[in-house]
């Protein structure tokens, strides 16, 4: 098997530059690559175009990408949540596009596998459709959606092998397996990196051939954001 | 007087049918699954990754790797499963969610609906609305009859961006339950103590009003 | 949660009709649904559209259906191994489409997630393009396929749960996830049914809503179609 | 004299290179991982649904559940995962397989590939042939230099019904290693005993021969 493990999150990073196009796995805070967030963060490089589902809020998650004035543009389906990227937002030191949740997973996952563009019904009739191709099939109508093209995907699971392979807990899996081989270069930052050969080969969520890097991370917050339980 | 946020959510809850796979929105659909009736089978998708939802977990059990779409802190049900996005968007597209319960800020008589963006104030993006509306062939909508200025959000055609077209089926709001026919929104039923002047009064796309409007139970 | 299981094989394929187009699990004699195609073959009903990767052999698998003139139309990928087959479609009694392996997965799996129509580089240049939709993408040219319209799925998962949630095992899981849902019904046959509540719900590779009846088969042979060992 | 097909996969062998994900098609092609040099990392995927395959298993422990792509029984490398037959063909789709080794029947100049249909003569299907084909950007085709009637199947055009246009880049046949350029064929080595002009002699497209061609070395 072919391994995949590098020692630090600047190795893991190793290639990235300012203007590139990254994908980031995460639904709001939850499952969010939280060692690559930060160094992205700490590094000298700027001008991103980040591809991801949310905007994570103001002092965690993406926040921290925003924050540092790190972003050039945002494509994303839902951004709420976090003040200073709506101050960038409306002063335009960002541009922002917003998506179909489900075809923004969509198109991550066609980037994936090859799969240059499909048919989907989200944003027919509203502005989303403006400029894109509509078709009707079976009576109904769709709208052409392209894959994504990206430099790097950071994504995060719960555990993983020197090989690559993934496994994610909960609904931390989310947009994270869609994003993985989706750019030229797929990190991935797991909670528990184990040996080849440790994981059964049938419950593996994304097998190694999709990641091009894997390390273990540290310092795990795994903020919630709305904590929510039941009145007693 | 009509119905509180928890009510509708109460008379909405009288839709589910076992055997249903349900998506609830964010806001007063969310309440509907406190009134699941007693005896029926039902999962609710969420669609961050989860099929079936259980309560809010316990003080102290939170877990941050398990939440709804709306960011809170959740627990499975029994039979539940997690899944990526991708899945969790193919259940919705591909039809197998039975019912959409969702809030708008604007419905119009050919079920048009508009609930993500108002021009001039900030956006904060459609999330799975669009996927949802534009896939669903059974969307009840749960929202108050007027807006915070007192206008009617029933209205001849929807003055904000839409979020997708002639997709509502049933609409429930604190004054009437109503459903959208080619005709346009026909009174199926009235919160009790509301005449049907008021509901006349504060619906500003075309009305069908029957003989019999029975009150709303719940 | 929501009950999809039913006692019987007969129960599991009631509203089956003559004429109506299936999906079948399984790659070769793998992951079949044995329960079901004995069922089928066994059954009054005939001129079925059959989807599915391969033809099986004659004695067993899809050749089951064969063997007893079920089938009307064949769309597959790889339909060798089957003499009566080969006597059906050289009489021309059956029809038969062949698809590139990849694109009927993916077609497959359109009709399970919504998506009405996708771009493929398979078969471009080839006697699969004729007919179809060509277009570049990035310079390279893709064919246009459609998702496949079907009435039954038939499908065979190694463990499952009463609520319809499924765990395959090895590779015989390749086009049964792919199926589930993407038929008006579908129904799962499993070796081993398990009550509600007892799968790990981050293993279940297949949520119970694509699933509509389950149960539990018998008399599993699994045979090896080219039983092959180490030299030793 | 020329290569055994033994030797042909022995040859293909030899481009493995460590971090290769590798296709092997079915016959001569499935030979090249018996030659596997040592101490390089390399994975087998198979496109029914296996990424690391290992050795063929011990008499007695075959698993029905675990096939590669020729139905042949297998045992999982360490670190192998297992995978629908989309995500198979994600991988190999999404470019993700760095060495396709395939059989053919025939292959033009352009670097055109015929291998799953003879017209008048039964046809059994592409299987994953064109996906393979359509997707890599590295293949090499192992071939006889003949076929059984003795014509070439290196050729100007192909004459049987294409599996994909403009993909083979390199051809290792009984004869000869060489590859499709815009200028033709262009030989690479020749295989020990064997002269040029049975090279010639054999290959009815347009060759392309350098001055020095060393040996095939297996």
């Amino acid at each position: 098997m072919i391994r995949k493990k590098v020692d630090t999150v600047h190795e893991a990073l190793e290639g990235i530059q300012s203007g590139m196009t990254l994908m980031l796995g995460g639904f709001g805070l939850c499952g969010i690559p939280e060692n690559l967030i930060r160094a992205l963060a700490e590094s000298s490089h700027k001008d991103f175009c980040c591809i991801s589902a949310n905007a994570g809020v103001d002092d965690f998650g993406l926040g921290l990408l925003f924050g540092a004035q790190k972003v050039k543009k945002m494509i994303g389906s839902y951004v709420g949540e976090n003040e200073e990227f709506e101050r960038q937002m409306l002063a335009k030191e960002i541009e922002v596009i917003l998506t179909p949740m489900g075809t923004l997973a969509e198109k991550c996952r066609a980037a994936q596998m090859g799969i240059p563009a499909f048919f989907t019904p989200a944003g027919y009739g509203t502005e989303v459709a403006e400029g894109k191709e509509i078709r009707k099939f079976n009576g109904k109508n769709y709208l052409l959606e392209m894959a994504y093209a990206s430099d790097f995907s950071l994504v995060k699971a719960w555990k993983g092998d020197e090989s690559g392979n993934l496994i994610f807990r909960g609904t931390a899996r989310n947009f994270n397996p869609l994003m993985c081989g989706a750019s030229t270069i797929t990190v991935a930052e797991v909670e528990e990196l184990v040996p080849t050969g440790s994981l059964d080969p049938n419950q593996i969520h994304t097998p190694g051939i999709f990641v091009d890097r894997i390390f273990q991370g540290s310092r795990y917050e795994k903020r919630i954001e709305r904590r929510t339980v039941q009145n007693t | 007087m009509g119905l509180t946020k928890n009510q509708i959510a109460k008379r909405i809850a009288q839709e589910l049918q076992s055997g249903y796979y349900v998506n609830l929105g964010i806001g007063i659909p969310t309440l509907v699954a406190n009134y699941v009736p007693e005896g029926i089978e039902i999962a609710f998708q969420s669609e961050n990754g989860i099929l079936g939802i259980g309560p809010f977990p316990m003080p102290g059990e939170e877990d941050p790797d398990l939440i709804n779409a709306g960011k809170q802190t959740i627990t499975p049900q029994l039979g539940a499963s997690y899944f990526d996005s991708s899945i969790s968007f193919g259940m919705i597209r591909g039809k197998h969610i039975d019912l959409t319960v969702l809030g708008a800020m604007e419905v119009s008589e050919q079920g048009d609906i508009a609930n993500w963006k108002i021009p001039e104030k900030l956006v904060k993006g459609m999330g799975g609305a669009m996927d949802l509306v534009a896939s669903s062939d059974n969307i009840i909508v749960a929202m108050m009859h007027t807006n915070p200025k007192g206008e009617s959000k029933l209205r001849t055609e929807c003055t904000l961006p839409l979020t997708g077209v002639r997709c509502v089926k049933r609409i429930v709001t604190d004054l009437a339950v109503l459903d959208v026919t080619k005709e346009g929104f026909l009174i199926k039923e009235r919160a009790k103590g509301v005449d049907i002047e008021e509901i006349k009064r504060f619906t500003q796309g075309k009305l069908i009003i029957p003989d019999e409007i029975p009150e709303i139970q719940v």
